[in-house]
């Protein structure tokens, strides 16, 4: 791990204040290139504000993001997506009155090139454009292991299958670091180990990922390095296994009572 | 793929629709042969031409045969936002059809009518009246007020068939339509004897112009301030939207300026705000109206007090001793228990003198029809003698009338002179 | 499926054959007007449809924006003398500008509000229109509209136009049905479902629906300027707000979002009250049943009867399904309706 | 323009201003229960005065008040059959516009069986209504002084229902979130149907009440129609007083627009300030809620 990594996403002191309630409170870290990155806390720690943030839904109150040493701060959302950050969503956003290839083709759609009028005129051109878009909808679907589902309406799939479109839809937007907020979350034991293989061979081939999640055991045995929110503010960073024996974590996480059984236990 | 059926299906759709939709009368013949060229037409073949020639013969034939009827148009508003024009113009027509053929119709054949309604709209005025003139009619009487009348007239004229209406905007004469008539004495006309009336009966000093900012309430504006400049009087135009329901700024502005005299040229509705709040507001003014205030319907929708002594520029008053009007008066009664108001008389007096114009014309060709209404004079009707003057306006007097408890009086009754 | 698809487009060519033929074979200028009148609602209700069909947007100013189109090009031509072709490209122009001042609100607004703005844009140009009497005419209106000459020849007779409106409209079909049926179609209904999953794939929604608006409002403007020479005379009381609401009828009539269903809406609900007109008094009232029968029984319009997952959702089918109790396709959740 | 004369003008402009105001509070009734806009309001005031003038007053010829009652009872049944034939079948659909499409069309059927039940021809109540009440030189017609009552009364009324009785928190609810309202044992069509029933029996009062100012006819709602809608927004929409503050701005600078715009321009000062309203401040002068 010696030569210098260089960083891909980085807060600088990060605050979001809503009204006189601190969200987030000065927030800082640097995740490095080739990590899966997890941020990690209990409920209303603040991680998904701080993801709003990064993503560009709302901007923080003080403090600097930087995506790949380029400073985001009040960019929209569009346009940071357009900067390779791929995302997925706590609660399901799909197209429900489309079918999986449809939904998939939209997450493609910014690759496409040609304009409305050229559309209007350029009949061979939109054809073949068409064709592409599909062919590599169809290769994402092989790779996700969902290309029967093509032809289904998103809203009669199962939930896990939904959370797999989804992720195939943000890998269509050509990602370079994929945010995956909850993916663990509402999946049966079966879809989400597929999910973590799905996310891990992901991760071999190059992509960088920002985890957010609940689950220890997908959060302990898949990221490189974790950081940990309570109430807003940072209490502990570091790999998996720091993560797990950090008293802070651990007092965050199970409350002070858990600790004074452990410390009597010990003692006994 | 489902979706190309659909769309072939709707394109099939309109095609069969429209071969259904050549008038009800006509439904069996152009039904039958329009589906098989539509059956052809699905398998290739190229002689649709023949079928649907076919078809074209079978519909004219249809008109000769009841040789012994002429008929003409007649298109009113029964729906949209003007029905009760429609209906009265409608019952004056009927009754006035029913007298010539009781007194034994036409060139000796029957005279009758095909009415459609046009809701008051020109866009359906449009559709109306082509579909009346594929008709074989051999005269219109016209969609009522000016708007519908400019909205048809270049389609009548291409068609050459005389058509008569009862708009009395003075956009109608400078349209020059040679066969478009007008049946009601225009704005033009009427504009100037109540600027006259204004300034010489009662003395007028400082008058208001309160004109509706349609067609009909500008054309008698129009006429209105240029009578008045030719009389030096000082005046103050003010206006107000069709469907307007309060008018307290205007009338404030007007009472501000200190008028003595309002002349009103307004449609039906507005009359009735008007009277209501220049009462209400305590306008001390004569006031002079343009048509429509007189009329029954009008006035029962108002309190004695808002209109006593207003006076009214019109073409027809049911309380007028002249006997021809209360010939009508009386019959009009007897058949409907209604009293006449404008628009019955007007389209009475219309269809007599088209009558009377067939009967100079001695066939029911329209263009001799047209040729004949041109030179027509002197043709008795509820309104006031029908002649035609150069400009195709049929009626050129009007009456002054007065209000006193409800009751319009005709105070003189003004023949302006016309080449 | 390759030869279905033949013979599909063989159907459609003989169609359009036939609808060229119909205007000058058949001489009854009503007929030929219907048809005319037809296509131009047919234009416009395309149009709507990438709005409110597709994206969802509430649309009830398309009076407001036909009325634009009509009066721009034709005030063009009688004050400036400019050519009658020229309307055409004047019109698209006129699209594009309303394109941009009604597409701006719909980036702020949604449903109810959007819908209230754009009746209050119907409203304004109807008043300006009406008002404004020494340029537009007022209520006098646009008079005596020369014939459209493209180029020399010149379409007095009605059934000119009409044959010149039919190659029109089945080149702006074409057009709507590749739109409809390419990634655009696809995206507005993205947006329609939810817009912060289409930002989130890097696409700027802001932009998209001003292109919507601007699509719409160029054909509505198209439809107007021809709706100036069908009628050859032009007057603001034409484009009432009852005007606008008709076309959300046919867009509805014949399926909300699908191109045919809006060519057989547009057809349908133009042709009805023609139809009915032998009823003399109560055809209007008739009419209005008719169309809220079908508003209440089939929502999803005459087009749905081909789309069995669409039929189900609602409407007579559902209240059908419901009462037999059996859910015919299994994946369809039991609450139904309750989405 | 003497100072008399301006307070003239603001004082009718209040007058006129009360009924944009009772019209914006009869679509916000439905507005707040369904999310949905009546197109059909403006008929259905219309249709209210229609019954009321038409068919008890003149043709059955009962006093006003039990004309005042009858028309009340029928007008909140056909509010209810409305709510069950359009309303809740086509309320939970994906887009409003079927709702829309469909109350458009109620609109027009009205329209038609007022014109074949009760004739095309515009009438009015004889002395029904009628004079004025003068405050030195300011004058205030009869009617409007009612409107005025009837509108603060009626606030109140629905400011108390709404935020104190048992049915009116559910209203809330259910404008809010049905799926919620139904899990928590609201009948949610039923609520709704009162909603729409109350607010068909508003629209029958504020067609009795303009009966002396408009006379009753096919056309005598047609402006305060898509005025009330103005109203709305500019007060606050889905709050009922800010009805009232939006329904008098708009009445009072109509009326004093005239002294600077030509008065055919009278109609555009609502549409404009809709239009300004609706892009810089949504949620209007009062309205707290989006």
């Amino acid at each position: 791990m010696a030569e210098e990594r260089k960083s891909v996403l980085r807060l600088e002191n990060i605050t979001k204040k809503f009204q006189g309630l601190t969200a987030v409170d000065d927030v800082s870290f640097d995740m490095k290139e080739r990590s899966i990155y997890a941020l990690i806390g209990p409920n209303g720690a603040g991680k998904t504000t701080t993801v709003n943030m990064i993503t560009g839904v709302f901007p923080p109150t003080t403090g600097k993001i930087y995506y790949r040493d380029r400073c985001i701060n009040g960019m929209k959302t569009f346009e940071i997506a357009r900067l390779g950050i791929g995302r997925t969503f706590q609660n399901l956003k799909l197209f429900n009155s489309m079918s999986v290839l449809e939904n998939l083709m939209i997450g493609g759609h910014e690759m496409t090139k040609i304009g409305l009028v050229n559309f209007c005129f350029n009949f061979g051109g939109s054809k073949k454009e068409e064709i592409l878009l599909r062919e590599r909808a169809e290769e994402v679907m092989e790779y996700l292991g969902i290309q029967d589902l093509a032809k289904r309406n998103v809203k009669n799939l199962s939930y896990g299958r939904q959370k797999i479109v989804e992720l195939g839809r943000a890998m269509m937007t050509g990602p370079k670091l994929l945010l995956l907020d909850e993916p663990a979350a509402g999946l049966i034991p079966s879809e989400r180990k597929e999910f973590v293989d799905i996310v891990l061979r992901m991760f071999e081939e190059g992509m960088d990922i920002f985890l957010i999640e609940h689950n220890m055991d997908v959060v302990m045995n898949v990221s490189t390095y974790i950081t940990v929110l309570n109430f807003g503010s940072r209490i502990a960073e570091g790999t998996p296994k720091e993560i797990q024996s950090d008293p802070e974590v651990i007092k965050a996480y199970l409350g002070d009572k858990y600790q004074e059984i452990a410390a009597k236990e010990r003692r006994d | 793929m489902k979706r190309f059926t659909s769309l072939f299906l709707a394109l099939v759709m309109a095609v069969s629709m429209l071969a259904g939709c050549g008038g009800s009368d006509k439904k069996k013949e152009t039904e039958a042969p329009k589906e098989t060229a539509e059956a052809e037409k699905k398998e290739e073949q190229q002689d649709t031409k023949a079928e649907t020639e076919a078809q074209k013969e079978s519909e004219s034939a249809a008109a000769a045969d009841d040789g012994d009827t002429i008929t003409f148009g007649l298109s009113c508003a029964i729906t949209g936002n003007f029905p009760l024009a429609g209906e009265r113009t409608l019952q004056g027509v009927q009754m006035a059809v029913d007298e010539i053929n009781a007194a034994g119709g036409v060139l000796g054949k029957k005279l009758a009518f095909i009415y459609e309604d046009d809701g008051n709209d020109p866009t359906q005025a449009v559709t109306v009246v082509t579909k009346l003139l594929n008709e074989d009619i051999c005269g219109l009487i016209g969609p009522h007020t000016t708007t519908n009348y400019l909205a048809v007239q270049e389609l009548a004229g291409q068609a050459e068939i005389p058509y008569i209406t009862g708009g009395s905007g003075t956009k109608i004469a400078a349209a020059g339509n040679k066969y478009g008539f007008q049946c009601r004495p225009s704005d033009g006309m009427n504009g100037i004897v109540a600027a006259d009336f204004a300034v010489k009966e009662l003395g007028a000093k400082k008058v208001g112009v309160f004109f509706n900012n349609n067609d009909f309430g500008v054309g008698g504006r129009d006429a209105v301030t240029a009578e008045l400049d030719k009389l030096q009087v000082e005046y103050v135009t003010l206006g107000h939207n069709s469907g307007d329901t309060d008018m307290t700024s205007q009338l404030m502005q007007f009472i501000s300026e200190g008028i003595d005299t309002m002349i009103l040229w307004t449609d039906d509705a507005e009359d009735v705000v008007v009277a209501r709040q220049a009462y209400e507001l305590g306008l001390e003014a004569d006031v002079i109206t343009s048509a429509g205030v007189v009329m029954e319907q009008v006035l029962s929708q108002m309190e004695p007090e808002y209109v006593e002594g207003w006076y009214s520029v019109t073409d027809f008053v049911p309380a007028n001793d002249d006997p021809v009007v209360a010939k009508f008066v009386e019959d009009f009664k007897a058949l409907y228990d209604i009293e006449p108001e404008l628009y019955a008389s007007a389209y009475y007096g219309a269809v007599k003198f088209l009558a009377a114009a067939i009967e100079k014309a001695g066939s029911d060709d329209p263009k001799a029809i047209r040729d004949a209404m041109a030179e027509l004079k002197d043709v008795e009707g509820p309104t006031g003698t029908l002649s035609c003057a150069s400009d195709n306006t049929l009626i050129h007097s009007c009456v002054v009338t007065q209000i006193t408890d409800l009751k319009p009086a005709v105070v003189n009754t003004v023949t302006a002179d016309f080449e | 499926m390759k030869e279905k698809k033949n013979v599909k487009i063989a159907l459609l060519a003989a169609l359009f054959v036939g609808l060229i033929v119909f205007p000058i074979v058949d001489k009854n200028t009503y007929h030929q007007l219907a048809l005319a009148q037809t296509l131009v609602n047919v234009i416009i209700v395309l149009g709507l449809n990438f709005i409110t069909g597709l994206t969802g947007q509430m649309n009830l100013g398309t009076a407001g924006i036909m009325a634009l189109g009509a009066y721009s090009g034709q005030l063009m031509v009688q004050k400036l003398g400019m050519a009658t072709i020229l309307t055409i490209p004047v019109a698209i122009l006129m699209g594009v500008i309303i394109g941009y001042a009604l597409g701006y609100p719909s980036l702020r607004l949604k449903g109810v509000y959007l819908s209230l703005t754009t009746i209050g844009f119907s409203e304004i140009v109807r008043l300006v229109i009406t008002n404004w009497a020494d340029f537009t005419g007022g209520t006098t209106g646009v008079q005596n509209i020369p014939a459209l000459n493209l180029f020399g020849l010149k379409l007095d007779a009605t059934w000119k136009l009409t044959v010149f409106l039919v190659i029109i409209c089945a080149v702006l079909v074409f057009t709507a049905y590749r739109i409809v049926n390419s990634k655009y179609g696809r995206v507005f209904k993205a947006i329609r479902d939810n817009i912060e999953a289409v930002e989130a794939c890097g696409i700027d929604v802001a932009g998209l629906k001003i292109k919507a608006f601007t699509l719409a409002a160029i054909f509505g403007c198209i439809g107007g300027c021809f709706y100036g020479f069908l009628m050859t005379y032009l007057n603001p009381t034409q484009f009432t707000q009852d005007l606008s609401a008709n076309y959300l009828l046919m867009m509805m009539f014949g399926g909300i979002g699908s191109v045919p269903g809006s060519v057989i809406g547009a057809t349908a609900v133009t042709l009805l009250p023609e139809f009915l007109r032998f009823t003399k008094e109560y055809y209007w009232l008739i009419f209005g049943i008719i169309t809220l029968l079908f508003a209440i029984f089939l929502p999803y319009g005459f087009i749905s009867l081909f789309q069995k997952e669409k039929r189900e959702e609602a409407g007579i089918f559902k209240i059908l399904n419901d009462r037999k109790g059996k859910r015919k396709n299994a994946g369809v959740p039991k609450s139904g309706g309750m989405r | 323009m003497s100072f008399a004369m301006i307070m003239q003008l603001i004082i009718s402009g209040i007058a006129l201003g009360f009924i944009y105001s009772m019209v914006s509070i009869e679509y916000t009734l439905i507005f707040n229960s369904t999310g949905l806009l009546n197109f059909s309001h403006d008929k259905l005031i219309m249709l209210g005065a229609y019954a009321f003038a038409g068919q008890f007053v003149l043709r059955m010829g009962c006093g006003y008040v039990v004309a005042t009652i009858a028309t009340v009872l029928s007008m909140f049944i056909t509010g209810i059959l409305i709510a069950k034939g359009i309303f809740n079948p086509l309320r939970n659909m994906a887009s409003p516009i079927f709702a829309v499409i469909g109350t458009v069309i109620m609109g027009r059927i009205i329209k038609e069986l007022c014109r074949i039940i009760w004739g095309a021809t515009a009438f009015n109540i004889p002395g029904f209504m009628k004079g004025t009440f003068k405050f030195g030189s300011i004058v205030i017609t009869r009617a409007n002084t009612y409107i005025i009552i009837v509108a603060v009364l009626l606030v109140i009324a629905l400011q108390l229902y709404f935020n104190h009785t048992k049915s009116g928190k559910a209203m809330h609810c259910v404008q809010q979130n049905k799926t919620a309202a139904t899990l928590m044992g609201i009948n949610v069509s039923q609520n709704i149907n009162i909603t729409i029933g109350i607010s068909a029996v508003v629209c029958s009062i504020i067609g009795i009440l303009v009966i002396s100012l408009f006379s009753v006819s096919l056309t005598m709602t047609n402006m305060i129609g898509i005025k009330g809608f103005a109203a709305g927004v500019i007060g606050g929409f889905g709050y009922f007083p800010g009805c009232i503050v939006g329904g008098v701005l708009i009445g009072i600078l109509e009326n004093l627009s005239t002294l600077v715009i030509p008065s055919i321009y009278k109609d555009c000062v609502a549409f404009v300030l809709m239009i300004v309203f609706l892009l810089v401040q949504p949620k209007g002068i009062l309205g707290h809620k989006k």
